[in-house]
């Protein structure tokens, strides 16, 4: 075995391929999915990764709730999604294949795991005959491949016991695919080596298992051909794969490192946020104090006490943990105290759909609170902008003292794309200063500190932290005078508070809109956080066809970019795609009364780019009738 | 029990912010007030370093009155502001502040997770059982029966036992005192701030607006002879104008006692720094409220590993093990590739 | 002393008058102002009231944050609002007098206890001066009376000690006034008698000083005048006078008659809307029971559970109580239970100004849950509207089987007026079945029970209670298959389920816009809640001073009434008073693309009605400019 | 212990809803389930009288696999939503189910309340020492040091003892019991549905895929005989293979002694039905953790007011003494005046 295939079978060059590993949850496809993508990486292909987990825990073995999936892009051109359709699936039992056939592509590709189709397994899916030939697969590429048996056949030698040698299938299917598309062997052997170091009999299996499903391809005339994708034509530099959680995790890391300031986490644990919690759980050596709190208002709270105490600081939670936090917020609103806190929007009503993604926490952040409790929100549009995004929310939490609110959602958290590593030193210096000195004099001309006096320009009020001598201070809920921060029944300094804490966000420094795509054209599309990557597609797809089209991404949504709604008006309609019922579009339509139509989806699947795609086509045509 | 080493830089004067104070006339949360900053000068902490937070009620306006750094928050959640802010700054003296409904009804989860936590905050929970801000209803602490705005015919409600909440969550420092002493005020709230962890502190306070003399029976000078159970470490527990009775252990609860009747060594020995709560426990339980014999002082004072520093000592080895801060390297963790 | 008076002082008729007893919270400014208004509402005039309560428990004596004070405006005519800013000002000491003379109109009468006008209480109410003599009283007609001073050589004779002596004196207050305004003597005799049975002592002292108070008035020589208003043209039938939160306790505990269930109220105290768990702690003979839980949560929790049990569920409430809600509710949401959330609202955000009134829930109530949770929202617009639209709310409950927030403040949770009772055979019968049957059937045609079949019109689900045989099903938060309820997570289920709820909640009945007012002008106020006094009594200034204007004011403000946008565009422009930062102009900019103007106003004070016409004037005259 | 005298209407099965039981094939919850099912036709309830109410969690979803009414709540909250419930419907038979998280993280509260407050309601704390359904962080009951995703240093966090948390918390029944024995369990869950009041009821649940083995160190059968204590009400508490170990009290706490070293009357008799829980929480502190002697059964089963009978009570002596409901009157009631 070399890295290049023998059997003299055709080299063919494509410029993406879709590839979809579907198992039973013990099966490893996680895995499997990762390291092919990572193969891919090195390769140079532009890529991207969606995983898919059951909603339980570890369903009963071969049931269609236990299926997990890994759906992974690879192409020789810039893609920002992970592909709407798989146009390869690998499906290692009944189950698989029954709860993910739809999705794969009209004449797609699908190599099966035969050995698994026996009646106990199809019972369990639900299958009343056997698919491999009742005629279930007629409009696909099938490819049957008994990778149990011969997975067990390979790693006999090693002395695995028979229970155990069926776990390296999962090797076997790796090899295969990465034969069919000429990924390099080496790599995954090392891989095999690092991550089961000190196993030797499960190095050896899973190797065994790996070359074999390698061989089988070159060697097994099933095959008409094997594939190639280049490079893709991306920006030289050193990259690294990251899903949307780990980066925002490591932004919040960073942001800590940009302000100069210890950062605290208060967390409770909520799918699809608590990887957040976990990661930065493990970064403690950058001074990183996390806190799985009882709940999610202790989580909040407790990042009140740190930001009093002059940490930066965060709370992770999803719909239902934010939902619980507004009144801690409302206090955070008051205080003027800085803090982040990252909502990794989840599917609901109430408990919902927790593994699945949904946008339709906008109102919420921007609502959620009793009163008038305005707070800056922005949102993430792509898994690495969430670093980038967990610095911008540091940086306006900091410079304007405000609670921020940052809006992910499950998708961005567990999809995955290459990341260009900033240049670190490029990166922005968000430091802001504590207050040390008096800013005040009372009637006797004495020194004072005066909480809420404002910093003329942000109007954020000082911050001044316990231990700095002199400027003993009291912060709480109740309306506070304007300047000394003491109680005040007054009207006219409640109207004036209330005036002032809405100017403060309302000022907010937010870039400009940037619009993609064809400036001057009829239509834009307006959207927000995760379907960045879909709307961009289909913009490109409909460019393509011919149509002009322009695309303005909101990573800010409040305040709003000051120009937004100019630059709405300049096109003849504005259509918004959301994974909501049109919260986006009712903020705009409020502010600027501009008839933007909503493009709605609340299924727990991310838009594809075929769906964003036909419904602006519609729209476009008729722009065009018209 | 008072350290004589420290040279105060502070008069109770200096703890005293210009506020004015808003509670009642006649309302117990005065002399509290009044303990606590003759306190401060002597325990060798300055305003600067001090921190008061505080939930909502009137107990909750405590910090506005301190010439210290202070959080007023919201209903409930002050043990967990305190939380986040001891973590954040284990060099501060972080005190808590709160009524027995900011404490025990809406915020109770976060006192005892708290308190099990051992986080270094000195929790005073001014128990008056009655909520006083919202002008009387009953409270967690109330007895059952009581007539107020929101039980017109009495509440059904069986009350908590806060020594008891305290002591079944795991508090290593656990005490009561009263607003009519002092100097027993003072004592104890010494002894919170020297624990090194969480420590919980119930004051009996009398809101003389919606619950007058909730706690004659044991605090009135004429009562407290009778009432009253002064613990000592290490001293047989015994009270009573000559000492006429103790307490003794009966199968693991505690009853009073005439000495007479019992030898002296039958009598229970005060140890505030057993590690098993379950004596500290029992003398908890043994008034059913405050109109029966009821011990005031330190029920438990044990050492376990504080919150914070535990995390700060995390924090040491990790950066020991991996290495200090380096976005770098942080940013190539998961493997990278040229491109 | 007669019910006439007889020094023959010129009784002059006027067609109303606008008093405000101030004192500090000791002196019983309340129980005067109450007696006051009962009198006064016997004689047949119309009135509204408004008393205002000092932030603090019991402030220190003499201070301003002590002071206490009760408005009562009594009329001839029909009115709406308690008044902008009273004629008479009673005020027992100089704290009343600094805190409160602000609000007294231009030339307005002063009655003031000179007594306490010694140095310590000026000190205290923070007077360099006195007041009496230094000229601030200028402008006003001054009425000096020694209050405390007489009203304890009048109790003297009952040998009250005179400590307790100066106790009484708000009953000499009362008798001036009475005499000033002609209010018969009797009820207040009687309601002395009543008020104090079985302490003689007190009921003698009180009767001497109001009579001492009656006698002063009439005997000494400082007064030019005294006044009759005569009664006001209200429809004829029985009255009793309420404040809001009053007659939203009664509409809750009449609503349990009227749906035939058993009425819970879980809650937790909080201002100002404790009141009603008071009240309705009082109903238990009507087979309500409340429970005082140990937090918002656990209130809305509870009652939760008790609507799964059968009863009629509320939950009561203020902002920072309804923001800890959220969760809970988006579970009803997807319970699709009854029940009605009474949320009273105060200022904010945070603790805000608990005492004082702002409309600032509203977003909250519309988005203050994660993911797409709709709800139906409700208003009343008076303290006895509370009464119907408890009743209103609970219908809506019940016949769509969904939680309903009802947004009443603080203004109309405290302020009262006349309320003709209505007619009990008239009152509404909104009872519903239970589902006692099957309602489908299974594969093997066995008949089951489908706890997600909705009905065609309402699409409500059945509500099947505990005890039913046959009907056992589990309701729960992860998003529930269509008909089975059982846990689903297809894609299109959850689109399906998405739809559904909101289309449940838009389908709502409710009545079609009613415009007062002038139909056909070129301008409408929209209003909602508590300003519909202020408003109304504003537009019938306006027409008073030529212009025409129309009022629309809603009580449904989710969904909006199905004409609301048909109405409103009839307008040259729609003008909103809210006292927040543009709510509802936000909603229904957002739903119909109207340039909804917004008045705005967010300072603890009601809208006044000069504050109302003032501002519309403005844009009436522009307009009629334009 | 078994009430014989009940006709069994229903079976076993009867109880099983059509839904497909979804744990991790082997986890401690099934045989939970099964001792449930199994159980509950001999308590002469109905599955149409009966309703399970849960938060968030894989214990949680017990509710579903139950063929009666029930309600899957929200993380926390389902011993708000029982008492809701239980005081709407004191005719109803009334099961708590949660995880250690549920109940005891984010519901601690609501769980201490309803105990204190005696509501008719069946509590079952499923503690598995770990957050399951989110895969895997440490839980208020897991030990310190313990090595999860959300503590790859280990946990700094003190555990609760949930039945000392109960007992501070006024619990009048307090009982223990663990998955491997569906005999024990059966009779615990059968007592808890018996008390008239609100039960609190520990089960030590095997979590196979985060925390396996948690329990073994007492409920593994090699080592039941040395570290489970059963409780027997009346009898001197006991065990070993011989009885070879007892308790005895020591100054109020309990300690673990030799049975040859004392004599018999040293040894504590349990005594479930003491009023006072002071010998009930110094038993449930004998252990420190599931791998030193650990007693299980019933620790405490006390009578007082339940709290949905006794709101019915007051509705009743409310309508005797007001008359019943009038709406007439009621809008009268403060007094009208015609025109
Ligand atoms: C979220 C929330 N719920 C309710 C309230 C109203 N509230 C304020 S203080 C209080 C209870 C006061 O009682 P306690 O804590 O015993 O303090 P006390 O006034 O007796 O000192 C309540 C219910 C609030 N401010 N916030
Ligand atoms: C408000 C809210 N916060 C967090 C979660 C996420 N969550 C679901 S179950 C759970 C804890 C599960 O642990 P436990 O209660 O011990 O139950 P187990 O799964 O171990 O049976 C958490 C944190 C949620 N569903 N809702
Ligand atoms: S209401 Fe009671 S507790 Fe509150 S300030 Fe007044 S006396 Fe004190
Ligand atoms: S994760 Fe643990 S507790 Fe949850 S179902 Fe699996 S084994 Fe049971
Ligand atoms: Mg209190
Ligand atoms: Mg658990």
């Amino acid at each position: 075995m070399t890295d290049t295939a023998s059997r003299e079978l055709p080299l063919q060059e494509i410029d993406e391929v879709i590839i979809r590993f579907a198992g039973d949850s013990g099966d490893g496809m996680q895995l499997t999915g990762d390291q092919f993508t990572s193969i891919s990486a090195a390769l140079g292909n532009d890529l991207s990764t969606l995983p898919e987990f059951p909603a339980e825990i570890r369903a009963p073995q071969g049931t269609l709730a236990g299926v997990s999936a890994f759906q992974v892009r690879i192409s020789d051109f810039d893609i920002t999604t992970p592909g709407d359709a798989p146009t390869v699936l690998v499906a290692m039992n009944p189950a698989a294949l029954k709860a993910q056939l739809h999705n794969l592509a009209q004449g797609g590709a699908l190599i099966l795991n035969t050995d698994a189709f026996n009646d106990r397994n199809l019972e369990k899916a639900g299958y009343a005959s056997n698919p491999l030939d009742d005629g279930t697969l007629d409009d696909y590429r099938s490819y049957p491949v008994p990778m149990s048996q011969i997975t067990r056949d390979a790693v006999a030698e090693h002395g695995v016991k028979p229970r155990d040698a069926e776990r390296s299938k999962n090797f076997f299917a790796l090899g295969l695919i990465s034969w069919m598309y000429t990924r390099p062997v080496e790599p995954t052997l090392e891989f095999i080596n690092t991550k089961f170091r000190g196993r030797e009999q499960v190095i050896n299996a899973n190797t065994a298992a790996f070359k074999a499903g390698y061989n089988f391809g070159e060697t097994a005339e099933i095959f008409e051909a094997h594939y190639e994708v280049k490079p893709a034509p991306l920006a030289p530099g050193e990259y690294t794969n990251v899903n949307g959680n780990t980066a925002l995790a490591w932004g919040c890391v960073v942001a800590g490192q940009l302000a100069r300031l210890p950062v605290f986490l208060g967390s409770y644990p909520i799918t699809p946020a608590s990887d957040i919690l976990h990661e930065m759980s493990l970064k403690k050596n950058f001074g990183v104090r996390t806190f799985q709190a009882e709940d999610e208002i202790a989580a909040a709270a407790s990042a009140v006490g740190a930001a009093f105490g002059g940490a930066l600081a965060f709370t992770s939670t999803s719909g239902p943990g934010l939902a619980l936090k507004g009144e801690t917020l409302s206090l955070a609103v008051s205080l003027e105290l800085p803090m982040v806190v990252l909502d990794i929007q989840r599917g609901g009503p109430s408990t919902g759909l927790p593994t699945k993604p949904e946008q339709a926490d906008l109102m919420m952040a921007m609502y959620g609170r009793h009163s008038e409790s305005p707070l800056p929100v922005v949102a993430p549009r792509s898994p690495a902008d969430c670093f980038d995004i967990a610095i911008e929310a540091s940086r306006i939490a900091l410079k304007y003292r405000t609670p921020v609110i940052v809006l992910s959602d499950g998708y961005l958290a567990n999809s995955s794309e290459p990341w260009l590593l900033p240049d670190v030193d490029e990166l922005p210096d968000i430091g802001v200063e504590f207050a040390t000195e008096f800013n005040g004099t009372n009637e006797d001309g004495d020194g004072i500190f005066l909480p809420y006096l404002r910093d003329p320009d942000t109007l954020a009020r000082p911050w001044a932290i316990p231990g700095t001598p002199g400027l003993m201070h009291r912060v709480g809920g109740i309306e506070k005078e304007d300047g000394t921060g003491n109680i005040s029944y007054e009207p006219e300094n409640h109207q004036l508070m209330i005036d002032l804490r809405q100017a403060k966000v309302d000022g907010v420094d937010v870039p400009d809109v940037e619009v993609a795509g064809d400036a001057h054209a009829d239509l834009v599309i307006l959207g927000w956080g995760s379907t960045w990557g879909a709307i961009d597609a289909a913009a490109g797809r409909l460019r393509e066809d011919g149509f002009e089209v322009a695309h303005v991404h909101l990573r800010h949504l409040n305040p709003l970019p000051a120009d937004l709604g100019e630059v709405l008006r300049r096109y003849r309609a504005v259509v918004c795609p959301e994974m909501n019922k049109g919260q986006l579009c009712d903020l705009v339509r409020a502010k600027y009364l501009i008839d933007v139509e909503h493009i709605g989806k609340i299924d727990g699947v991310p838009f594809t780019t075929g769906e964003v795609t036909s419904a602006v086509r519609k729209r476009l045509e008729e722009l065009a009738g018209s | 029990m008072t350290d004589t080493s420290i040279t105060p830089t502070t008069q109770p004067g200096d703890w005293a912010s210009d506020q004015e104070v808003r509670w009642c006339p006649g309302c117990g949360d005065y002399s509290i007030l009044t303990a606590m900053r003759m306190l401060m000068p002597s325990l060798g902490t300055e305003p600067h370093n001090t921190v008061f937070v505080s939930g909502i009620g009137c107990a909750a306006r405590f910090p506005y009155y301190m010439n210290s750094y202070g959080v007023h928050g919201i209903h409930g959640r002050a043990p967990a502001i305190a939380t986040g802010l001891a973590m954040a700054r284990p060099d501060l003296d972080v005190w808590v502040i709160g009524g027995d409904g900011d404490m025990l009804s809406i915020g109770g989860n976060h006192l005892i997770h708290a308190l099990r936590r051992n986080v270094k905050i000195k929790v005073l929970l001014f128990n008056n059982q009655i909520y006083g801000l919202t002008k009387g209803q009953f409270s967690p602490t109330s007895e059952i029966g009581k007539v107020t705005k929101s039980s017109p015919m009495g509440s059904l409600d069986a009350p908590f036992n806060p020594l008891a909440v305290a002591l079944g969550a795991e508090a290593s420092f656990v005490a009561r005192t009263h607003d009519m002493d002092r100097q027993h005020m003072m004592d104890t709230f010494r002894r919170a701030h020297e624990h090194d962890g969480a420590a919980f502190v119930e004051v009996f306070q009398n809101c003389n607006v919606f619950n007058d003399g909730a706690f004659e029976g044991i605090t009135k000078k004429q009562n407290r002879d009778a009432n009253l159970i002064p613990l000592a470490h290490g001293e047989p527990i015994r009270f009573g104008a000559d000492g006429e009775f103790g307490v003794i252990d009966e199968s693991g609860c505690a009853r009073v006692v005439h000495t007479a009747d019992v030898s002296t060594d039958e009598l229970l020995t005060h140890d505030e720094t057993k590690h098993d709560p379950s004596t500290a426990f029992m003398l908890a339980r043994l008034a059913r409220g405050p109109f029966e014999p009821t011990p005031i002082g330190v029920f438990r004072a044990v050492r376990r590993s504080e919150y914070a520093m535990a995390s700060t000592r995390q924090l040491a080895a990790a950066q020991e093990k991996q290495g200090t801060a380096d976005i770098a390297q942080l940013l190539r963790s998961r493997g990278t590739w040229y491109v």
